[in-house]
């Protein structure tokens, strides 16, 4: 049952990667960076389990908390400031 | 075989991948990330070279008897925190020249030195 | 008893890497950003929620109950907000949900244009 | 099995990087690059490199390229000439490496040179000699100590260069209208704010958890102080920098950057002057081992301080620089107008 969980979210990852790639809007990839750390959390736990260690799940725990430091950053950089100021012809009309 | 050289054969395509983006790519922060890439390339070149098959990780317990090799987890782990410091160093590089000539391509800085030189030694000429 | 709790924590399991995988299905099938967020941030929380349940019963170690508890708060908290923001986020610089008119979308773009 | 997905999906990402013309995206595309990584790190067994990856690679690196970023524009110029040669060059030296491989020892074999020199002393006698369980603290702490002094102090020189980059003096009252941009610019982020906060002093526990922990688990001076100062750095995204200076001052935060590098040399020194060589830490104290112990815990103090401060400093250079970009900026958008 272990081993079915990490698969699946070992799909799972790949499909967000996918989104990461295609994007096509900037929102879409700090998503896909978003649900690609939870998807790393849930896999270092499970990954821990099935080596039959599971003591190092303090990993899964800075996974949690950088993912979400790196997610705000991203927004604040990306919602303020700079994106909006670019003048049109830079930013094609998907981008926005 | 096949699955044995599996890793190394990825970190060779890694480190090219990262090589690639240095020499062709003309954005500096683009550069970066490259040189980022070919890094990691490295740290996993090390540590797979760590792993010993049904090893654990190097943190000593009664019931375990094989462990993976400590010595590359030791370097990397230096390695990895001396990284970001360079890549913020190479960073703060990036924000000096984007201020003093206006841009961070390659060949239009290029083409800008190339103007100044050709004033300089016209200014010579003329004196 | 042991048999009942493996199989309670495999179906745990089970139905977590089922929403987890809907929600991979969902991000990368849905239309536009605001229906891939809806299906990825509830499928997320949630299934995270039933996998580490799962994990909970499977270990026998108190610590590691503990630290499996810590990272289930961490990601209720964590999750829905970072969904919250990003929602917001986009809908504030004028990112339009699919379906809305393309005129709207327009008169939209004009309007930044003529701002900047 | 794992590790040959995990491969897949890096090189998968590794392209994408390349094709992409969006600097935006290919941040991005690097965070999950650097999550992979480390999750890669965990399947091959070292815990410990995958906790440092986890906070470098996946949340320092990351905000402090969207910073460079947002300083000098997004979009990626098209190259005009082809690339040809750069492909050739590329495509040589792998098939050169690719070859070079072929006598490379198989993944995983137990009998390949690397593991038949010095890791067998570690694994088996370090439990004797050192008396922690976790053989990479020791590794690095105690049996190659020096090499680990090299690489603190290649960390503050690099701090000190981007000091002396980006720094600039800014005058009060510019500090005080910059403030209030940013003031009014958090006004709507209610929500985060709030979370925000509350995570911030579990973050710092955590921290600190991670540095005295180390010995026992994955975790130690570098991870530490990594951890520390994104929640400074959190805090300084969220509140401002102006808010965050207040908390953390520039001056002291750069005093305790060179006081860790002191802390650890001078353990050095100490065990010189108890009559050991450098970085003998058995002479600190009566019974070896207790020796041992102190002469780590120093060790890592130093190291996870002076990381901690040198990761704070560089992201306060960066947005410190950005701040006054703008209000230069703004300041000719005023005068335009």
């Amino acid at each position: 049952m272990l081993i079915a969980a990490t698969v699946a979210i070992f799909i799972a990852m790949l499909l967000a990667i996918f989104r990461g790639i295609a994007g096509p809007t900037l929102y879409d990839r700090i998503l896909a960076v978003n649900t690609f750390g939870t998807k790393t959390v849930l896999m270092i736990s499970l990954l821990g389990f099935v080596m039959g260690r599971p003591e190092f799940l303090d990993i899964a725990i800075v996974y949690a908390l950088i993912n979400f430091i790196s997610v705000i950053g991203v927004l604040r950089y990306s919602d303020t400031d700079q994106f909006k100021h670019t003048p049109p012809n830079k930013k094609s009309e998907e981008e926005l | 075989m096949l699955i044995g050289l599996f890793n190394n054969w990825v970190v060779i395509v890694l480190m090219m991948s990262g090589l690639y983006i240095v020499i062709a790519q003309g954005n500096l922060i683009k550069k970066l990330v490259g040189l980022t890439i070919f890094q990691t390339s490295v740290f996993i070149f090390y540590i797979s070279m760590a792993k010993v098959s049904g090893g654990s990780a190097p943190i000593l317990d009664q019931e375990i008897s094989v462990y993976s090799n400590p010595l590359p987890h030791v370097l990397i782990l230096t390695a990895i925190v001396v990284g970001i410091a360079t890549t913020a160093l190479g960073l703060s590089l990036v924000v000096r020249i984007k201020e003093s000539y206006g841009t961070i391509e390659e060949e239009e800085i290029q083409q800008q030195d190339n103007l100044q030189n050709q004033k300089e030694n016209k200014v010579e000429v003329k004196e | 008893m042991e048999l009942l709790i493996t199989i309670v924590s495999g179906l745990f399991l089970l139905v977590g890497s089922f929403l987890c995988l809907s929600g991979g299905v969902g991000i990368i099938r849905f239309p536009d950003f605001y229906t891939r967020m809806h299906a990825v941030g509830v499928t997320d929380t949630l299934g995270s929620v039933m996998i580490l349940t799962g994990l909970m019963m499977q270990s026998s170690d108190l610590l590691v109950i503990a630290k499996l508890i810590m990272v289930l708060l961490l990601i209720l908290l964590v999750g829905p907000t970072t969904s919250h923001v990003l929602a917001k986020a986009a809908f504030h610089n004028g990112l339009q949900p699919k379906g809305l008119s393309t005129e709207n979308k327009h008169n939209n773009k004009e309007s930044s244009s003529s701002n900047t | 099995m794992i590790n040959i997905v995990l491969l897949s999906l890096l090189v998968v990402v590794a392209i994408g990087i390349i094709r992409m013309k969006d600097l935006f995206a290919v941040v991005m595309l690097t965070g999950i690059y650097g999550l992979l990584s480390a999750s890669f790190f965990v399947a091959m067994d070292a815990v410990d490199v995958a906790f440092t990856e986890a906070a470098v690679g996946a949340g320092i690196s990351t905000l402090l390229m969207l910073v460079v970023i947002t300083m000098t524009g997004r979009k990626e110029k098209a190259t005009r000439h082809k690339p040809f040669a750069a492909l050739f060059v590329v495509v040589i030296t792998g098939g050169l490496l690719v070859y070079g491989t072929l006598d490379m020892p198989l993944f995983g074999s137990a009998d390949a040179p690397i593991h038949n020199h010095v890791a067998p002393r570690y694994l088996n006698d370090s439990m004797q000699e050192i008396g922690i369980p976790n053989v990479v603290t020791s590794v690095l702490a105690s049996y190659r100590a020096f090499d680990t002094f090299g690489e603190v102090v290649v960390i503050f020189t690099a701090g000190i260069g981007v000091l002396a980059m980006l720094f600039a003096h800014r005058r009060r009252e510019e500090d005080e209208k910059l403030a209030a941009i940013n003031d009014s610019m958090h006004e709507k982020h209610l929500v985060i704010r709030i979370v925000t906060k509350m995570l911030i002093p579990f973050i710092l526990l955590f921290a600190l958890y991670v540095q005295f922990h180390g010995d026992y688990g994955p975790g130690g001076g570098f991870q530490a102080g990594v951890i520390f100062s994104s929640a400074i750095v959190l805090y300084a995204m969220l509140f401002g920098l102006s808010a965050a200076r207040r908390v953390v001052n520039q001056g002291f935060i750069q005093l305790m950057a060179a006081f860790g590098v002191l802390c650890y040399g001078c353990v050095g020194i100490a065990s010189l002057l108890n009559g050991g060589n450098f970085f003998d830490y058995n002479v600190l104290s009566n019974d070896p081992v207790a020796g041992q112990h102190l002469g780590i815990l120093l060790i890592e103090w130093g190291v996870g301080v002076t990381v901690a401060s040198i990761m704070i400093i560089i992201f306060f250079s960066f947005a410190g620089r950005r701040e006054i970009q703008q209000y230069v900026e703004q300041n000719k958008n005023k005068e335009s107008v």
